[in-house]
């Protein structure tokens, strides 16, 4: 019988009899699978974070990330890394020393940047404003989030839900409330896999059929653009050198997330003479940062953690940012073609949220639904990628203000 | 409450113009750069350095003829990716 | 001649003048080079091992790793990392961060995961049981090992070794005895590699030319299984989530190795969508981590550590610990044979001691020599394959009682 | 010492029994997650992503027959580790 | 000052004459490992391992061949990425 | 009017008016990208130290490394790497982490190694000599460095730049004099990139035609040396490990440098077996090493780093430190070919100087220039790869003495 009472010990039933909440949590996790293997959203993060779900929620098996004044010691000091490790085990370690720090989202953002071309916006620079309209669901929310009982804190964490970028939210998130980083992370996962569904949404709202079917290429034979570019190369060298040194005067707190991206970026247009450099950011480097992130932000969510009502406001928060965002591009395009005699599609606007480069392939979709001929890709990543930098800065600015 | 509220009030009105502000900056920027390069840099570099890796070693004549004979046999649908030497 | 007397003293020739103990680890570290380069014994883990020991060995070069008590501060407060780099090195550095805090084995396990395919497992469930049987040798020895007089973590440590699996013996001594860590490690290595020699001996001990010409296939044709899999693909996702999930109820600390290995075989499973995941796993972050677990475990071997009778103990024992659980894997074929009709071939208990898949191909080659027409290799990997699993819970228990 | 050695029994005890416990849960997992999909997904996805990568959708029987040709070509030194389609 | 001066004209010598002897020992030991490999060890193994990976060693001619053979097989979807020598 | 001054207060242009010198190291950041990218000089280096001096120097944005007296706590304690991230973002974690612990350099020479063929060398032994007295410039730098004022630690770290070899003169200055790091790393790495200016230059004011005319091989046919090597392979597996334990015995603070070095070639000459660690070390361990080494090596270079007058000394001694280095060679040569019959081509002294492998190219061209059939490229190669050797050999003699 003693024989028998070590071994139920040495299991993980006792804990679940105290306390059963866990099981809830590895539902969660399990569908996060579901979601990121079955419904295919976004499966190199929702994998990682669903199975970092589980392996916190596992009772007894220590994985799961303790909150961060369990490491503080008080007088703006803290526990060293190897007792972080000692104490709490490797989830922990690699949690405070790759996450809390701050570490991985701008690596990862080096490796999109090393994955972007610039190309797209560089032939039609005027349309990365709609990049800046579509950051409005940011803003907007933040002021819901504030009026709705959030921390201010909080409430900006929410709020760049709406920016559509999922490094951009966990770098924010970490840095003004890293108890939120869970569902967070979740919810921008999440909903920058239901893009497909989201545009359509607030496209159908607010469009008529006559502004989608506006044909870009038409226009730019109509009204011909007087930028040509001859040597596309130098440009795109130059452009992320200049760009992320202007933008660091305006915005210095977006220093960490775009200066990596832009550094990413220009490594990549060298070419062949910093080709290893590149493999490297775009690659291991990234591959290797997202396996870390996915786990331990999964890791965050344990049961206290998520089964609060603030998970909630994270949720729906989070499909309002997004759709605001998605209308806040649309509105502007709206604006403009009041005034202009060069048409804009509206579905420019909606690219401008980000959600790179799946709000570009979606909206081209749309578009070829109501005129077979009309190819809006190449414009839509103009507006597309402007709104990475339209939300690094947003980051930026809720950082300087919040943070 | 309301001081929060402010803030946010605040943070919306600071929020986009700076992002509006910024976005006009890359296009400021990214037009500045172009007409710059028209004007003093115009032509490209001779060598094509797209991605350069592996194929060290191997004659760029070879290689063209390898390329040529797998684009010929692949209605140009393949793409010789590397041919490593020692 | 003050020139010389300074040239003398840069030198590390006083240093051996006091302690010529190590130029006896020095040839200890070729030894290990000379079996994994000439030898081929496990080489991707024997060079780094070997060169590690030299390194170590170095007089006055500092590689060595210091003894866990040297960054204690008491109190539960140990050097931070920085000031271990600082004081110690980079070799104690890389030690502290990544072994001691018991990263890098469910890093490379994760990488394993990646590699592994359930499918023969699944194929032939039943056979999983003896991948239970063959670890036998580990619990066999614990108990010998205390009987000679062993405190009972370093017995656990020695023990494990009989689990066939090089990161789960790390895992373990990392948590049991770290001091042991040198030794244990290439015991395991070493045995792995001897895995041609071991099998056919135990094999040739117990077993007859009739039970040896055992063919699986016929047996399967007389008595047909039931179970058909008609979706592979979906069953090979779910099987490691679930799995993973009631382990962990049963033995929670074996989840830092059995959660990696089956991430990142769920990883690999999945396919396409993740796969940047999956060569990420398998490629670089297991590559890089076998080099460093390699030279830091290798670094441990100081002259101090290895010229100790345990030493003798743990090259003895893990023999036997090998033997006995290549014993009770064949043992417990033998009494099922007893009572059921489908007879199975003994070469597939052999297998149940992990060592994946050098195991496998060396009881194939047996059965090819008594019948050439007898192809047990998809047979044996299924308990070859439960065997890690087995081995890994084996572990966990360890870890819970003596850790 | 002869605590440690009871602690030893037990221990092998308590070791062999969950040792098989767990393998016995894996058959059992094994199996009912065998016949829970060949009930309600029996069907494989169309695609087949098995790698993705490599060899993706080429059939075995064209992989065999490069296989082969790369055998002759190179006295069966060399191999081909992988093929990949556009 | 002038002690430091004293000391940088030490290391000079030191320098040079630890570089020299090192340099002096990389030849005696470079030599002595040749002559004992020589005398003891004097063939290569059988199986070349070089390099291993991609198409190490194998000729352009077969190297052709072989993407002819793949570009054949697959109607020109398929691509050689690499080709291993084992 | 608030909201605006609110907006100015996020922006860096208030510390841009406090202090202008940032925009200075801009420019400084700039040119180093201009000459990696445009000229084309070592841009796996010049352009991740060019963009890390930018980022560094960005007001505001928190990415330059702080003094390493900003961490010290006193009494030998210093902060921990999570607070440092904490206190002083990622560029200081990841400089505290990976540099100022000496990490990346021998990580980088790990990759080196697994590059580097020691064939040519082994086939033509005597050569190496030259690699040795291609060291004349770092000594004799360092004597007129001392006599100039620099102190003791500041001129080792100097003089190493004349070893021609980056990973070097970086580990070397980590340890005597981390606050030179930015300079000394940069103009290490542009004299190298300038090794074809400065080998022609040295070989056109000290050589005459005549000795440049001087053909090896002839030479190799008229006195034919007996050695044969039977069995290449085994002697490159042998040679890197006895070397490495005997340059060990007698300049142990050369070990993390040379070992690592050793060790990544050990790899790479086992071949196939030990192909995955070959791959990892010379592949994604050493392209990350080098992106996070250059972006924190320049972003070392804060302004008040960078504005001293010891800079111009660096810039102006490097210079000579190359150029010395490459006479002493040509000069070992010639005092050679004095007493000696088998003349040997003075540019074989030149590449003593190692910055493998661009000087042995260099110099080939200037022996074709002289003679368009006088290959001298493989015999260069001999003493090129032996000054790597030389350097990192003088670097622990600087360390023992000046650390
Ligand atoms: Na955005
Ligand atoms: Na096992
Ligand atoms: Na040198």
């Amino acid at each position: 019988m003693e024989i028998l009472r070590k071994l139920y010990e040495m299991t993980a039933f006792s804990n679940l009899l105290d306390n059963p909440a866990p099981l809830f949590m590895l539902a969660v996790g399990v569908l996060l699978l579901y979601l990121g293997i079955k419904k295919q959203y976004e499966p190199l993060l929702l994998v990682p974070i669903g199975f970092g779900v589980i392996l916190a929620n596992l009772p007894g098996a220590g994985m799961g990330i303790v909150p961060g004044d369990f490491i503080e010691l008080g007088d703006n000091k803290y526990m060293n890394l190897f007792e972080i490790a000692h104490e709490y085990g490797i989830m922990n370690f690699l949690y405070y020393s790759l996450i809390k720090t701050g570490l991985l989202p701008p690596i990862i953002f080096m490796g999109v940047g090393a994955l972007t071309d610039f190309g797209p916006m560089l032939r039609n620079l005027k349309l990365s404003l709609f990049g800046a309209a579509a950051q409005l669901g940011i803003f907007t929310i933040l002021l819901i989030a504030i009026a709705v009982g959030f921390a201010p804190n909080e409430a900006g964490s929410l709020a760049i839900i709406g920016g559509a970028d999922g490094p951009t939210a966990i770098y924010t998130t970490i840095i003004l409330a890293p108890h939120l980083l869970g569902p967070i992370a979740i919810a921008a996962y999440s909903y920058m896999a239901l893009v497909p569904v989201i545009i359509p949404l607030v496209v159908r709202m607010t469009c008529s059929s006559k502004e989608l079917k506006i044909n870009m290429k038409e226009q730019d034979k109509l009204y011909p653009s007087k930028n040509v570019i001859k040597n596309m190369k130098a440009v795109k060298i130059a452009f992320p050198i200049v760009l992320g040194i202007v933008i660091a005067f305006f915005v210095p707190t977006s220093v960490p997330l775009l200066g990596m991206l832009l550094f990413g970026n220009l490594v990549k247009e060298i070419g062949a003479n910093t080709l290893r450099l590149t493999d490297a950011a775009s690659g291991p480097i990234m591959n290797a940062a997202t396996i870390f992130l996915g786990l331990t932000v999964g890791a965050t969510m344990t049961s206290d953690v998520f089964l609060d009502l603030k998970t909630i406001g994270i949720i729906v928060g989070g499909f309002f940012a997004f759709a605001i965002s998605v209308f806040g591009g649309i509105f502007l395009v709206k604006g403009y073609n009041m005034f202009a005699k060069k048409k804009i599609n509206p579905l420019i606007g909606a690219t401008g949220l980000s959600a790179v480069p799946m709000a570009s392939r979606v909206a081209n979709e749309i578009a070829l639904k109501y005129d077979t001929k009309n190819h809006v890709l190449q414009y839509c990543m103009a507006s597309n990628i402007s709104g990475v930098i339209g939300s690094a800065v947003a980051a930026g600015v809720l950082i300087s203000f919040l943070g | 409450m309301s001081e929060n509220f402010e803030l946010a009030l605040q943070l919306l009105g600071i929020g986009m113009v700076t992002v509006f502000t910024i976005l006009l900056l890359v296009i400021l920027i990214g037009n500045t750069i172009i007409k710059f390069v028209n004007r003093f840099i115009p032509e490209a570099p001779k060598v094509v350095s797209s991605r350069g890796r592996s194929s060290g070693g191997i004659s760029s004549g070879k290689m063209a003829a390898i390329v040529a004979a797998v684009q010929m046999a692949t209605n140009g649908k393949g793409r010789v990716t590397s041919i490593e030497k020692e």
